[in-house]
C-alpha cells in the first residue's frame, strides 16, 4: 500500500467538492457557475481514482468511470457554454439573476 | 514524512488553494486561470495515486480543451468581462458559504469515521493501463465506448446549432 | 512511477530556468519608467474604446470541434495500442466509432460551421 | 565506436557511482533526475540560441543576403550579442496590464516546451523518462502551451495582442487535430505509445511506410508552430507582433525561446516517429549524432518553408485544416487500421516482421497503400483545389478577416 492513506485523498476531494459547490451556488456569472461545476466533477474523479487504487486495484472500473465522467463533463461544458453564448447574444448578459424568463 | 506524502501535500495545497482563489477572484478570467491550476493539481494527484494515464488525460482534456473552451467563452462575452465593478456573488452567498462549510465538515468527519474496505495488501496493480483500457473498451465496456461517440456527436451538433447565429 | 518523477523534475526546472533569466534581466536592466513608456502600443495613437473587443462566434465553434476530437482521441489511443492484441472485431467497432465522428464532422461541414464567415 | 555511442551514458554512470560514495541512494536518484532535467533543458536553450543564428543565416541566403556576419566568424557570436542586449533592456509592464498574469505568461510558455524533451529518446538508451503513454503526453503538452498564449494576450490589455492570441490559439488547436490523428495511425502500426517502442518498431522508417501522412505531418507541424506560411497570429503587417506585442526585453526573449524550442521539439518528434529516431542510416555514426542530424534536417525544412512561401489568410488556413487535413487524416487512420490487420508489424507486443525480405514486403504494401490513398484524396479534392488556385490568381483583399473583426468590435 502507498504511504499516503486513502482518507487523505477523500478529504481533499470532499474539500474540493465543497469549494466547487460554493462557486457554483454563489456566483452571478453563468460561466463562473460552470467553472464551479467542473471543480465538483474533478472532486468526484479524485474519489473514483482513489477508490480504484485502494479498494479495487486489479480492475478497470474506477479509472474507466473517471474517463467516462471526463467525457460527460466535456460534453456538458461544450453545450452549456454554447447556451451561455446564445443567451449573451440575445439578452446581452450572462448574469443568472437577470436570466429569469422561466421564473413564475 | 515520506517523499510520496510530501508530494501529496504540495499537490493538495496547490489544488485547494487554487480552488479558493478561483471562487473568490473578482474577474472571471483570473478565476479561469486559477481553475487551470486546480486541474494541474488534480492531474498531479492522479499520477501520484498511480493512474498515470488518467493524469495525462486530465491535462489533455481539462487544461488543453475544456479550459481553453471556457477562456474562449469568456473572451466572447466582453461586456461582462470588461466591467470591473460587477459584483461577483449573488444575494444568497453568505447562506451558501455556511452550507458548503457544513458540507465539508460533515464529509470530512464521515471519511474519517468510516472503515473503508481496503484491498488486500499485495494485490497486483494493473500495469500498462492504456492497453488494458483498450482491451476493456473492446470487450466488457463496449457499450460505454460506443455510447461515448454518440454522446459526443449529440454534443457537437447541439452546441453548433445553439451557438451559431443565423 | 519513476518516469513521472523525472517529468516532475523537468517541470520544476522548466519553471526555474525562465524565472532565473527574468530575475537576472530585472537585476541587469535599467529602470526608468515614465507614463509614455507605460502606454499600450497602438501604433502611436491613443487606444480607442475598450480593449476587450467582441470576437466572432467562429472561434468558439473551432474550439468546440477541437474538444470533441480531443476526447475521441482519448478513446482511440487505447484502442490503437491494444489493437495488435485483439481480433478483427476491434476494427469493426472502431469503424463504427470513427464513422459517427466523421458524421459529426460532415454535419458541421454541411451546416457551414467550418467556414470562416 | 561503441564507446562513443554510449559516451553520455558512461559519463552518467560514472557520475552516479561517484556520488553514491558520499550520499544515500535516494539522494543520488533525486540529484540524477534533476541533473538530467537541467542538462537537457540547457541543451535546448543552447539549441535555441544556435537556431536564431541558423535561421537568419539560411533565410538570408535564400533571399540573396548574407545574414548576420559582424559578430564573430560568420556572425556566430550574434546570439550571444542578442542575449546581452535582451538581458540589459528595460522590462516594461504596460499601464493597465494585469501584472501577475502579464509576468507569469512568458514563464508558463517556456515550461511545457522544456518538458517536451523528457520523453524524447536522443540516442540508444538515452531517454530521461521512458513513459508508456509518451505520445499522449506530448499531445497534452502541446495543448497546454495555448493557455500561456491566451494569458499573455489577455493580460497585456492590447487589442493587437488579444487578437493575436485568439488567432494563435484557434490555429494551434485546429492543427493539433490532424497531428494527433496522424500520430494515432503510427501508434496503431507500432502498437505502443512509448516512444522507445515506436523507434524499435521502425525497421524501416515510418516516413517510407506512410509517405502521405509524413508530408501532411510536416505541413501541420509548421502550422502548429505558427511559422510562415502559417504565421497569421504574428502577421507583422496586420497585427504588429501578435500576442507578444506588449512584451519587451527578456520577457519577449522567453516567448521567442518557447517558439524556437517548440520547433526543435517538433523536429525531434518528427525524427522519432517518422525517421527512425536514433537508428543510424547506412553510415555508422553514434546514435545520438544521427538523431541530431535528422532533427536538424527537419528544422532546415521548417526554415525553408519560411524562406519560400507567402502567408496564408486565416479563412484559408482554417478551411485547409478542417475541410482537408482532418477528414484526410481520419480516413488515414481507418485505412491504416485495415492494412495493419492484414500486414501487422507488431502482434501481441512483439515485432513480427522477419528479416530484410519481410520488411521489403511490408514497405511495399504500406507505401503502395499510402500512395494510392493519396491519389484518391487528390482526385476527390481536385475541384476545391482548382477553385482555391483560381481565387489566389484573382486575388482578394488580403486583410479581409481582420477588417471584419475590427468592424464587429
Amino acid at each position: 500500500m502507498p504511504s499516503v492513506p486513502l482518507s487523505w485523498y477523500l478529504i481533499v476531494a470532499a474539500l474540493l467538492f465543497s469549494i466547487g459547490a460554493y462557486g457554483a451556488l454563489s456566483r452571478r456569472n453563468a460561466i463562473g457557475i460552470l467553472m464551479g461545476i467542473e471543480l465538483m466533477l474533478n472532486a468526484v474523479n479524485i474519489n473514483l481514482v482513489a477508490f480504484w487504487r485502494y479498494v479495487e486495484v486489479e480492475g478497470l472500473a474506477g479509472q474507466m468511470f473517471a474517463i467516462i465522467a471526463i467525457t460527460v463533463a466535456a460534453a456538458e461544458a461544450a453545450v452549456a457554454l454554447a447556451l451561455i453564448l446564445a443567451i449573451y447574444r440575445t439578452r446581452d448578459t450572462v448574469n443568472v439573476e437577470e436570466i429569469d424568463l422561466l421564473k413564475w | 514524512m515520506t517523499a510520496e506524502q510530501f508530494v501529496f501535500v504540495v499537490a493538495a495545497l496547490i489544488t485547494l488553494g487554487s480552488a479558493v482563489g478561483m471562487v473568490t477572484s473578482r474577474s472571471v478570467f483570473v478565476g479561469a486561470l486559477w481553475m487551470i491550476a486546480v486541474f494541474g493539481g488534480v492531474a498531479a494527484l492522479f499520477i501520484l495515486v498511480g493512474a498515470g494515464f488518467l493524469g495525462i488525460v486530465q491535462i489533455l482534456i481539462y487544461i488543453g480543451a475544456i479550459a481553453v473552451l471556457i477562456l474562449f467563452a469568456i473572451m466572447l462575452t466582453p461586456r461582462v468581462m470588461g466591467d470591473p465593478n460587477a459584483p461577483r456573488y449573488n444575494r444568497q452567498w453568505p447562506l451558501v458559504a455556511v452550507m458548503t462549510t457544513g458540507l465539508a465538515a460533515v464529509l470530512t468527519v464521515l471519511v474519517l469515521r468510516t472503515d473503508w474496505p481496503l484491498a488486500q495488501e499485495g494485490t497486483p496493480v494493473i500495469t500498462g493501463f492504456a492497453v488494458e483500457l483498450g482491451k476493456g473498451f473492446m470487450t466488457t465496456y463496449i457499450l460505454p465506448f460506443e455510447v461515448a461517440s454518440v454522446l459526443l456527436l449529440v454534443a457537437l451538433i447541439g452546441a453548433i446549432v445553439i451557438a451559431r447565429e443565423e | 512511477m519513476k518516469p513521472y518523477a523525472v517529468i516532475g523534475a523537468f517541470f520544476v526546472v522548466g519553471l526555474i530556468l525562465p524565472l532565473v533569466t527574468v530575475i537576472g534581466a530585472t537585476l541587469l536592466s535599467p529602470r526608468k519608467p515614465n507614463p509614455i513608456k507605460g502606454d499600450i502600443y497602438e501604433c502611436g495613437l491613443k487606444t480607442v474604446g475598450e480593449t476587450w473587443v467582441q470576437f466572432k462566434i467562429q472561434y468558439y465553434i473551432y474550439a468546440l470541434i477541437f474538444v470533441i476530437f480531443d476526447i475521441e482521441v482519448v478513446f482511440l489511443y487505447p484502442w490503437a495500442v491494444a489493437y495488435n492484441r485483439l481480433e478483427l472485431f476491434a476494427l469493426v467497432e472502431m469503424l463504427i466509432f470513427a464513422g459517427i465522428l466523421l458524421a459529426g464532422l460532415l454535419y458541421a461541414w454541411r451546416k457551414g460551421a467550418l467556414s470562416w464567415v | 565506436m561503441q564507446a562513443l555511442d554510449r559516451l553520455f551514458i558512461s559519463i552518467g554512470r560514472a557520475f552516479n557511482s561517484f556520488l553514491s560514495q558520499f550520499l544515500p541512494p535516494t539522494a543520488v536518484t533525486v540529484i540524477g533526475m534533476f541533473l538530467s532535467a537541467i542538462i537537457i533543458s540547457t541543451f535546448a536553450a543552447l539549441v535555441f540560441m544556435f537556431l536564431t543564428w541558423l535561421e537568419r543565416k539560411f533565410v538570408g541566403r535564400m533571399q540573396d543576403r548574407i545574414g548576420p556576419n559582424r559578430v564573430g566568424p560568420f556572425g556566430l557570436l550574434q546570439p550571444i550579442a542578442d542575449a546581452i542586449k535582451m538581458f540589459t533592456k528595460e522590462l516594461i509592464t504596460p499601464e493597465g496590464a494585469h501584472k501577475v498574469a502579464y509576468n507569469l505568461a512568458p514563464i508558463l510558455a517556456v515550461a511545457p516546451v522544456m518538458m517536451f524533451f523528457a520523453v524524447i529518446p536522443f540516442g540508444r538508451d538515452m531517454v530521461a523518462a521512458d513513459l508508456d503513454v509518451g505520445v499522449l503526453y506530448l499531445v497534452a503538452l502541446s495543448s497546454a502551451t495555448e493557455v500561456a498564449i491566451l494569458m499573455a494576450g489577455w493580460a497585456s490589455r492590447n487589442k493587437f495582442a488579444l487578437l493575436g492570441a485568439m488567432r494563435a490559439v484557434a490555429q494551434m488547436l485546429s492543427y493539433e487535430v490532424p497531428l494527433v490523428l496522424i500520430l494515432l495511425a503510427l501508434v496503431l502500426m507500432a502498437g505502443s505509445m512509448q516512444l522507445t517502442e515506436l523507434v524499435a518498431a521502425q525497421g524501416v522508417p515510418f516516413a517510407l511506410l506512410q509517405p502521405v501522412a509524413f508530408l501532411i505531418f510536416i505541413v501541420a507541424a509548421a502550422a502548429e508552430l505558427n511559422r510562415t506560411p502559417f504565421d497569421i497570429p504574428e502577421a507583422e503587417s496586420e497585427l504588429v507582433a501578435g500576442y507578444h506585442t506588449e512584451y519587451g526585453g527578456m520577457k519577449f526573449g522567453l516567448f521567442m525561446m518557447a517558439e524556437f524550442i517548440a520547433a526543435f521539439g517538433m523536429a525531434c518528434l518528427v525524427t522519432t516517429v517518422f525517421l527512425g529516431g536514433w537508428r543510424p542510416w547506412i553510415i555508422p555514426l553514434p546514435s545520438w549524432l544521427w538523431f541530431l542530424i535528422k532533427a536538424f534536417a527537419v528544422l532546415f525544412v521548417f526554415i525553408w518553408f519560411r524562406g519560400t512561401f507567402p502567408r496564408l489568410r486565416i479563412d484559408q488556413l482554417q478551411a485547409f485544416c478542417w475541410k482537408f487535413l482532418v477528414p484526410v487524416t481520419l480516413l488515414n487512420v481507418i485505412v491504416t487500421g485495415v492494412v495493419v490487420t492484414f500486414f501487422p508489424i507488431v502482434r501481441d507486443g512483439q515485432i513480427v516482421v522477419q528479416g530484410a525480405g519481410g520488411w521489403a514486403v511490408t514497405t511495399v504494401v504500406y507505401f503502395a497503400t499510402s500512395v494510392v490513398f493519396g491519389l484518391i484524396i487528390a482526385w476527390l479534392y481536385r475541384r476545391p483545389t482548382q477553385q482555391a488556385l483560381r481565387q489566389i490568381e484573382v486575388g482578394r483583399p488580403a486583410a479581409r478577416g481582420l477588417s471584419q473583426e475590427v468592424q464587429a468590435a
